[in-house]
């Protein structure tokens, strides 16, 4: 790939949000700029949960915080239903907030350590819900009980007297008690302990039934997306490779990355065959000066001079499923029909 | 980044001088009445004839720019009081105040790095309780208390160094070595004491570095791990405070070179504020203040040195 | 540095006769905080021989890295304290001096930590923190140190390994780092690498090279190996004996294709099964474990994981069963009621009438959060 | 004068060398003419000294009870002290510059001046004239033209020779001078003529009967090389290397450090003896400004001799052992001033009734001076031809109920002048140089103001400088002040006339005669005395006149006295010679008022 | 005792009681002398810190150690213990004052600039660096000779508004760190206003080692009035602060040294309690912010 295009995309009204040519750039120190995201585009529909996935590095954190405009992207528009909030002025996408929640990596660090619990799942009530304390506390309670904490223990108590899976939950009580439609997970259990894990990935699928949620869920943990999501991204150095459904994605991966991906993750099982191939050249190359063309092709055992010189395109390789790549591993599809069928994810 | 850094250099310095001026002026008293013995202050004529010799007379802008276009050449003016040019009396002080300050941190320094290592490296033992609490007795006392200390037991009692008066390192390198000894004690001891516990605290924190555990678990020996490995990293503090400590430095020398009697700069400056001798106040602060700036760039810069994470960004 | 140790003599000379490059005997160590005395390791025992390796599974707070610094006596502090018996080589570590741990340290016991970025010196160029302990330990010439390092750096792939010891080690990127950590941990040809929790700080692809990599060193050098590591996916493919952690307690341990192919401790079940994995479909329910690890301070009484099981059964509250072999292969794991065995069926019904959160939970597959359930069911007794 | 050689522990140990300078020293106090052994020295023409001994001889030996004075006579020895050895000063503070014309000089910084200028005129040890560096000087009848004759073969440290135009090249860089232009100005000089080679014509605008005063004073009195005044450069050059006549010559200055004289080989003088001066082969000025690290600098042989004007210091030098000390405490008095043209000091009730309540003798207790220095009553020491026994009588001493009865009369006025209420107690701020022992000596008289309960005081510090600045009236007369009551220094050894002209002149006077005037009291009458005092040279005369004056003022107390000043020199045992300083025809000489140390004539006695 | 307590108090004698014995003695110093600059005006009558009993004939100056007098009298003839006591008053209202205008400005434009970044912190850190590198003894000779009065007001403004640069560098370091933590960035992400954040996020969790440094600051604070009344620049006679005292006695050192030694040593006692304290504050600080 790693790269552009939006073949991908879906009908306009389709899509809860959607996000087109998203570039995030920032700049370090001795005047260097990182392309820390480089023009992408997806979408996400009502009710879908979109898995991105990449490795550390790769921008799908950066991607994440665009989306609610934390800070706002360099370029490219996101799109929430129909509204362009990269066009809204700060008061403007601050009232929008309600609808567009997110929850963090560190379930402890993104919790208050000098406020008590109560006050904490308050807070978003204190700024834009009701003021009626009694309200208040009801609203608090309920969110608290719906995420697995019991209020009556946990309302006085400070975010250290608790673990790390409690804590999590505490902070997706916060984010949900304005009832926002979108919820964006910037890995929401890669601190935990796996026996935790499994707590907060089932509770979160409860709780997008229940409120009817919209998820980006941003991790890079191959089995966790996959577990979660209805909808896979692959992300690479600011750039979308492959995208797919979940199970699609998996089976059938298109790119040599998310393949490379696949057989790097590790299986809890010893008869799968390990791929022992010495491979030392695979490193990230630096977001500062990302390589020409496809960014991939630095790491790709296919990749040929195309791939130096010509950035792919996204392109669909199968039903629903597209990748950026000059040489995909499976087949590409006859050209995608004029008005493709799209099938519930 | 080195223009944008000289450019915030000179803006400091731009602004300390004008705060100066300003601040100097808005000072009650006329130096001319310093300056002029009480017979001749009737003497209209002849005052007239002073203010405008020192331009005193002209608006304050125009007498700051004038100051300005003049310091630029490296002429800070003359002092009012001595009539001696302000230049030439900072070159001749600042190796007196430079060498009382150096020695000082050298000699803080030298005893506190050793000092903090060991009480790190013995945290909680003892030996670091006994050198904790030393150091807080020792920054509890004042310098000036120190100095009449001083004087009292080495100069008065056993005699070994003098109590007062400087001996210029080109006159008598003993002679320089007895008269630095005492004053320069006496800023170092509270120094002492902070550097200690700088050096004991990043020490502590280095300490519980995976790397330390990786110099450990490769079986190197305490000391070389403490010298080699953990004392640069344990230093990044050090520098910065030590780089700061220089202000406050040269506000110490003021009171030890007013009990000491020695000819440094911070007397001079003292001296001439008592004296509204402007010029010369003028004079000293801006060239304090580069002094300042300067230091803490190098501080930056050795900085640099100490850590190549740093020298990568800049 | 300063760790108080007691060693088990009369065990410590029992094992000496046994083969084992190493030979771990009912291992205690623990740490006086405040709250009291925080129970890291809670009596494990184990041999590891020459050229095997050992995966040590567990999650975080398992004891599984205070067990390998143990063993190596590297735990800092005045508030450690260590019991039990450790025997490398003959030699009963947990006795030696500091001076005789330092001879062997990187010598013949090395260590590989878990995270790159911060156990390398970052003021310190590459080169000298590769050749440093060799120079120390086999007294190499500052040329034959460099000459060593060179040759080092390639054996890890290490691309211009020249140029790569005048580097600084920000200037290398994590999986590059993890490399240099290896190839400090070989320099001096150990016969006993730790390795603890090696690739949880790296990328997954990374991850999977540095494995790769320690793999094959330690099957060129014949190396005995003990891999830490909370992923059972990290642990599957690449060891030959498996020992899961629980609480500071071994739990389980045997061959890996037997572990896996009949888990025998709920804790290792529940584990296994609380993992997502690529091959399930999307939106499998998880089975998560319920409850949350226990305190180490006061940990349970009996079978430190009976809060959490499905099976639990009044003995397992009060009696702490014994880690012993269940058949011929070295299998062994530490429960009243093993799963797969009636025993356990019966305790599962039981506890299914009974409507036990935890054992629900399994059953309808976590519809209900057993973790307030508990909570609340704590406050009630704390009340009464 | 008072002058005392004081020795402690090694008194006995005095070698007969330096009871002989002693004696000289005291008997040329009584009797000028007949000791004088120099038949060079031609008698100056001055009128203002002759008379003066009669009224000022035998400086009665007020000192504090344990001065020792060595008694036994006529022994003087054939020979006098010898040359050789060093000597090291330390000064309280370090002098500005040594350009006496231009350069504020205070005493410590007149040691070094001395040093290495000559004066014109020099005074003797009873406070009359004498001819130092000129031979002989005259007037005529109204005292408008003074004719100068200078000494012969005089060089500089330069070796350019002293003649009459050196003395006309001065007078250009004098009207420009700092110090020097007040002085001219105060003098009426207007002209200076060489009118022979070493004969000088001083042209006055009016009559100044006390002009060699004038000529005495370091801002004219002292004499420099003409090439000083050669350009701007050499101006500036000289404050540190300073072109004098005088005994030492500046080796190297290193300022706020230490200033190295070392002798100067052809200097003019010889002592009694005939042993060519200085004695010493170098003194070297260190400016100390820390009263007690001074003395301990003494004390540990950083320093083999100090000076000070502190009567702790003075306190604490008698009790260090192995020193010698040279007290002196002349004219020099401690007090302070009221601004009358402010409510309530414009009332003299309150000036009175406040300086009542005051007590000398507890402010000296407390300056740490008790058994040291003297109460006084005027401006005058009573050794002084000017003292006054009418004004001592008239001035209050302390009683507090006095006092307290006259404060209270103002505040039961009805129209009293700080616009308060009757009854309500009256406000007052003191303020003083912020030194420890002066902050001591304001605390007392606040504490005895408050214990009348009449009286609510603030004590704020100033230092000289500012207390200038804020005290100095304007010219035009629409500014005079915004002090309330100030501590000051009052009186020296110079004659009284050009201080009192310019002190207690009329401070609304736009020509600016009384802008010195810090307390804004004058009193057309009182300032009659004052300016008549300079139209004769008669002793008596003026002494009446000065009397006139005091007990106008004494009424109205825009001043106060709270205790004289003393002063030291102490030096390391066996440097001696500070109080025997001789003129050239061997006379005595004034000693060292205000510790002003004249290191010509300064040895170290023999062991 | 528990019930009847409020409940801060309890939490008071708890982190008293988990002190180490030195801590505790040097908090029960701070306390006394608190308590003695609080209760300064009721000391007896006999006891007045002005009055000079030599001047009634009762009392002799630089008298040692009576029963009348337990630590002697000065030159001036006054108690020395009463004139500790309020001179206790004068050190420490120095250093309440320069604490708490530090840590309030000093500590909220750190506070404000390590939050909001970019421009704002770039100037206000530029400005404070101009007043880092101007000789602090300008300044404060300056506004004192100004200003003309050098009451504890004075000093305690000068002293205190030296003071801010050090606290907002202390402080914007930590909001530096504490803006980076992910709760600030959930507040944002909730559309809590910059304000908001500010106060009810940042500023709180910054305090703490704020305060922890003035405990440290108070000290350095005790230590410069006793230079400035070295220097003759503190509050002005009568009026005792220890600096003020062993300047005054320094004249009669030779003759007396208790009135130099006893508020010496109140300055020592004092400095070295402070120090301990925040020492003890900050580790415990620090210790619960790793924690957390």
């Amino acid at each position: 790939m790693a790269g552009s295009g939006k073949a991908h995309l879906r009908p306009e009204g389709d899509a809860l949000v959607s996000v087109e040519d998203l570039v995030v750039e920032y700049p370090v120190a001795g005047g260097n700029t990182v392309k820390a995201v480089s023009g992408i585009s997806f979408d996400i529909k009502r009710g879908e949960t979109l898995g991105l996935v990449g490795e550390s590095g790769c921008g799908k954190s950066t991607t994440g915080r665009a989306l609610i405009q934390l800070p706002s992207p360099t370029s490219g528009a996101v799109h929430y239903n129909l509204v362009d909030l990269t066009k809204l002025s700060a008061e403007a996408m601050r009232r929008r907030r309600t609808d567009l929640q997110m929850i963090f990596q560190d379930p402890i660090s993104s919790l208050n350590p000098r406020r008590e619990v109560g006050e904490i799942v308050a807070e978003p009530l204190n700024v834009w819900g009701p003021k009626n304390k009694a309200k208040q506390k009801a609203l608090v309670d309920e969110m608290l009980n719906a995420v697995g904490i019991d209020p009556d223990v946990a309302r006085n108590k400070r975010p250290h007297e608790f673990s790390g899976g409690q804590c999590q939950r505490i902070s997706i009580a916060r984010s949900l008690v304005l009832e926002p439609e979108v919820l964006i997970c910037d890995e929401p259990v890669s601190a935990l302990d796996v026996s935790v894990q499994a707590q907060i990935l089932n509770l979160l699928e409860d709780l997008k039934k229940k409120y009817n949620l919209t998820l980006i869920f941003i991790a890079h943990d191959l089995a966790v997306v996959k577990n979660i999501s209805d909808r896979v991204a692959v992300m690479y150095l600011g750039k979308i490779c492959e995208v797919a459904g979940s199970d699609e994605l998996y089976e059938n991966p298109a790119h040599p990355y998310t393949q490379l991906l696949l057989v790097s993750s590790p299986e809890p099982d010893p008869t799968v065959v390990l791929d022992r191939s010495d491979t030392s050249s695979g490193e990230l190359p630096s977001p500062i000066n990302p390589p020409s063309g496809c960014r991939f092709r630095t790491r790709c055992p296919l990749a040929d001079d195309i791939c130096s010189s010509q950035e792919p395109q996204m392109q669909e390789v199968g039903q629903d499923h597209f990748v950026a790549c000059h040489h995909p591993l499976i087949k590409v599809a006859e050209a995608p029909a004029a008005d493709p069928v799209w099938t519930e994810a | 980044m080195l223009a944008a850094r000289l450019v915030r250099l000179v803006a400091t310095i731009l602004v300390v001088s004008f705060v100066t001026f300003m601040m100097v002026n808005l000072l009650p008293g006329d130096p001319i009445n310093a300056l002029v013995p009480p017979e001749a202050q009737n003497n209209q004529e002849f005052v007239e004839q002073l203010r405008e010799e020192f331009g005193l007379n002209d608006p304050m802008m125009v007498r700051y720019a004038n100051w300005l276009g003049d310091a630029v050449t490296g002429d800070l003016g003359k002092s009012v009081i001595t009539s001696q040019p302000v230049a030439g009396e900072i070159w001749r002080r600042l190796p007196i105040t430079a060498e009382l300050a150096l020695v000082a941190i050298g000699f803080s320094l030298f005893i506190a790095i050793p000092l903090g290592t060991l009480s790190a490296y013995k945290q909680g033992k003892r030996v670091d309780q006994s050198i904790s609490a030393a150091a807080q007795v020792s920054l509890s006392i004042p310098n000036f208390v120190l100095g009449l200390l001083l004087i009292y037991v080495f100069a008065m009692r056993l005699q070994w160094l003098p109590a007062t008066g400087w001996t210029r390192l080109t006159e008598s390198v003993s002679g320089n070595i007895k008269s630095v000894i005492l004053p320069a004690l006496s800023l170092a001891l509270a120094e002492v004491a902070v550097y200690t516990r700088v050096v004991r605290s990043d020490m502590i924190s280095t300490l519980q570095e995976d790397y330390i555990l990786s110099a450990r678990a490769k079986g190197l020996k305490d000391r070389f791990i403490l010298f080699r490995h953990a004392l640069r990293p344990s230093s990044l503090t050090l520098i910065t405070v030590v780089g700061l400590n220089v202000g406050a430095l040269i506000g110490g020398t003021v009171v030890i070179e007013t009990l000491f009697a020695i000819p440094g700069l911070g007397k001079r400056l003292l001296d001439a504020v008592f004296q509204r001798d402007f010029l010369m106040i003028q004079g000293i602060t801006v060239f304090v203040a580069v002094v300042y700036v300067t230091i803490n760039t190098l501080v930056d810069i050795i900085y640099m040195l100490v850590d190549p994470r740093i020298r990568k960004k800049v | 540095m300063n760790a108080s140790v007691t060693v088990n003599s009369a065990e410590a000379s029992a094992n000496t006769n046994g083969a084992s490059l190493l030979q771990v005997s009912d291992l205690h160590t623990s740490f006086s905080v405040q709250a009291g005395e925080v129970k890291a390791v809670r009596g494990v025992s184990f041999s590891l021989d020459q050229g095997k390796t050992l995966g040590v599974v567990g999650e975080s707070g398992s004891g599984k890295t205070v067990l390998a610094r143990s063993i190596m006596r590297l735990n800092l502090g005045d508030n450690v304290n260590t019991s039990g018996s450790a025997v490398f080589e003959g030699k009963e570590l947990l006795a030696s001096t500091m001076s005789e741990m330092q001879t062997l340290w990187g010598n013949e016991v090395a260590m590989v930590f878990q995270d790159p970025m911060t156990s390398l010196n970052p003021l310190v160029k590459v080169g000298r923190q590769v050749t440093e302990h060799v120079r120390h330990h086999l007294g190499a010439s500052k040329a034959e140190a460099k000459a060593l390092a060179i040759d080092l750096l390639k054996e890890v792939r290490i691309p211009e390994p020249e140029s790569r010891l005048n580097a600084y080690p920000h200037e290398l990127s994590g999986g590059m780092r993890q490399r240099i950590c290896i190839a400090i941990a070989l320099a001096c040809e150990p016969t006993l690498l730790f390795a603890d929790e090696p690739t949880t700080a790296l990328d997954v692809t990374v991850q999977h090279q540095i494995l790769n990599l320690l793999n094959r060193e330690q099957q060129e050098r014949h190396m005995a190996m003990i891999l830490i590591t909370h992923d059972l996916g990290v642990v599957a493919g690449r060891t030959d004996e498996i020992m899961v952690m629980y609480a500071g307690n071994v739990v389980e341990q045997a061959p890996t294709a037997a572990l896996f192919a009949d888990m025998q401790h709920p804790y290792t079940e529940a584990l296994l099964r609380s993992i997502p994995r690529t091959t399930q479909r999307s939106h499998t329910r998880l089975a998560a474990i319920a409850g949350r690890p226990p305190d180490l301070i006061d940990p349970p009484s009996g079978c430190a994981f009976s809060p959490r099981c499905p099976y639990v059964q009044p003995k397992c509250r009060e009696e702490t069963p014994p880690l012993q072999a269940t058949d011929n292969s070295g299998h062994k794991s530490a429960c009243w009621f093993p799963v797969g065995t009636p025993e356990n069926k019966e305790a599962f019904e039981k506890n299914l009438a009974a409507r036990l959160p935890q054992t629900m939970s399994v059953a309808e597959g976590a519809m209900v959060n057993t973790e307030m359930l508990q909570e609340k069911a704590a406050t009630q007794e704390e009340r009464n | 004068m008072n002058m005392t050689l004081r020795k402690r522990g090694t008194g006995m140990r005095l070698t007969a060398v330096l009871l002989a300078a002693v004696m000289v020293a005291t008997a040329c106090g009584s009797d000028s003419d007949d000791t004088s052994p120099s038949a060079t020295t031609v008698a100056t023409e001055t009128t203002a000294a002759p008379e003066a001994p009669e009224t000022t001889t035998a400086p009665t030996t007020e000192a504090p009870a344990t001065t020792a004075t060595p008694t036994t006579t006529t022994e003087a020895p054939p020979v006098g002290p010898a040359q050789g050895g060093d000597a090291s000063v330390g000064l309280e503070a370090e002098a500005p510059g040594l350009r006496p014309w231009e350069d504020t000089c205070s005493s410590p910084c007149y040691n070094m001046m001395a040093a290495v200028f000559d004066k014109l005129f020099e005074q003797y040890a009873d406070g009359s004239y004498g001819a130092f560096l000129a031979e002989s000087i005259s007037a005529n009848d109204d005292f408008t033209v003074w004719t100068m004759n200078l000494r012969p073969d005089v060089v500089f440290h330069d070796g350019s020779e002293l003649t009459a135009q050196t003395i006309v090249d001065m007078f250009v860089v004098h009207q420009t001078g700092a110090q020097s232009a007040g002085v001219i100005a105060s003098s009426k000089l207007i002209n200076v003529e060489a009118t022979g080679d070493l004969e000088v014509t001083y042209t006055l605008s009016g009559t100044n009967a006390i002009f060699v005063a004038n000529l005495s004073r370091a801002p004219i009195g002292m004499v420099f090389a003409p090439s000083t005044g050669a350009d701007e450069d050499a101006v500036t050059a000289a404050a540190n290397a300073p072109i004098g006549t005088g005994p030492f010559m500046v080796d190297s200055r290193d300022v706020d450090n230490k200033t190295v004289m070392v002798r100067n080989p052809n200097y003019w003088m010889s002592d009694s003896f005939g042993t060519q001066l200085p004695y010493l082969d170098s003194v070297t000025f260190h400016p100390i400004p820390d009263e007690g690290t001074r003395l301990s600098s003494l004390a540990s042989g950083t320093v083999t001799a100090m000076q000070s004007l502190r009567q702790a210091s003075i306190r604490d030098a008698r009790d260090t052992e192995g020193l010698w000390l040279f007290e002196h405490q002349g004219n020099n008095t401690g007090g302070g001033m009221f601004n009358v043209t402010v409510a309530p000091y414009d009332d003299a009730r309150v000036r009175k009734g406040l300086i009542t309540m005051s007590n000398q003798a507890a402010t000296i207790e407390a300056l740490g001076g008790e058994g040291i220095s003297l109460p006084t009553t005027q401006l005058f020491a009573s050794e002084s031809p000017f003292y006054s026994e009418a004004i001592a009588a008239a001035y209050p001493t302390h009683d507090m109920a006095a006092g307290s009865a006259l404060v209270q009369e103002y505040i039961d006025d009805p129209d009293r002048s700080d616009g308060l209420a009757v009854g309500e107690k009256i406000s007052v701020t003191l303020s003083c140089p912020p030194d420890p022992t002066l902050i001591a000596a304001m605390q007392v008289s606040q504490v005895l103001w408050e214990a009348s309960g009449l009286v609510d005081v603030e004590l704020t510090g100033f230092d000289q400088a500012t207390h200038i600045g804020m005290a100095v009236g304007a010219a035009d007369g629409t500014f005079i002040g915004t002090h309330d009551i100030h501590c000051w220094r009052w009186g020296s050894e110079d004659d009284p006339a050009a201080g009192m002209l310019s002190g207690f002149g009329d401070p609304f006077d736009p020509s600016g005669a009384g802008a010195l005037n810090f307390s804004n009291w004058y009193d057309e009458e009182a300032y009659g005395y004052v300016v008549e005092a300079t139209l004769t040279d008669d002793v008596a005369e003026r002494a009446a006149l000065y009397e006139k004056f005091g007990l106008i003022m004494v009424e109205a107390m825009p001043i106060y006295f709270s205790g004289g000043t003393a002063t030291v020199i102490a030096t390391a045992e066996g440097l001696g010679g500070l109080d025997s300083w001789e003129m050239p025809d061997g006379e005595a000489g004034i000693g060292h008022p205000s510790a002003e140390g004249r290191w010509s004539q300064a040895y170290w006695a023999a062991e | 005792m528990s019930s009847f307590l409020p409940s801060w108090i309890r939490t008071m004698f708890r982190v008293f009681w988990a002190m180490p014995l030195v801590t505790k003695l040097c908090t029960f110093w701070l306390t006394t002398i608190i308590l003695a600059a609080i209760f300064a005006d009721f000391i007896p009558k006999l006891a007045d810190p002005s009055y000079q009993g030599f001047l009634f004939g009762t009392d002799v100056t630089n008298d040692g150690q009576s029963l009348h007098h337990w630590l002697g009298t000065d030159n001036n003839s006054r108690d020395i213990l009463s004139r500790l006591i309020y001179g206790t008053r004068v050190s420490l209202t120095v250093a309440v004052t320069a604490v708490a205008f530090g840590t309030f400005f000093g500590g909220l434009l750190g506070s404000f600039v390590g939050y909001v970044r970019g421009r704002r912190e770039a100037a206000i850190m530029a400005s404070i660096d101009v007043i880092l590198a101007f000789p602090a003894l300008v300044l404060l000779l300056t506004v004192v000779t100004l200003l003309g009065k050098r009451n504890l007001l004075v000093i305690s403004l000068v002293v205190g508004v030296l003071a801010i640069p050090y606290y907002a560098r202390v402080s914007r370091a930590n909001a530096l760190a504490v803006s980076r933590r992910e709760f600030v960035a959930a507040a944002r992400a909730i559309g809590t206003k910059d304000r908001t954040i500010l106060w009810r996020e940042v500023i709180p969790n910054v305090m703490p080692t704020v305060l922890a440094f003035a405990l440290v600051s108070a000290a350095v604070t005790v230590v410069l009035e006793g230079t400035l009344a070295f220097l003759g620049l503190s509050v002005q006679p009568p009026t005792p602060s220890w600096g003020v005292m062993i300047n005054a006695a320094r004249a009669d050192l030779r003759i007396n040294i208790w009135p130099v030694i006893w508020p010496s040593l109140m300055l020592v006692f004092t400095v070295y309690s402070l120090n301990n304290v925040g020492d003890w504050f900050r580790i415990r600080t620090a210790h619960k912010t790793a924690a957390l």
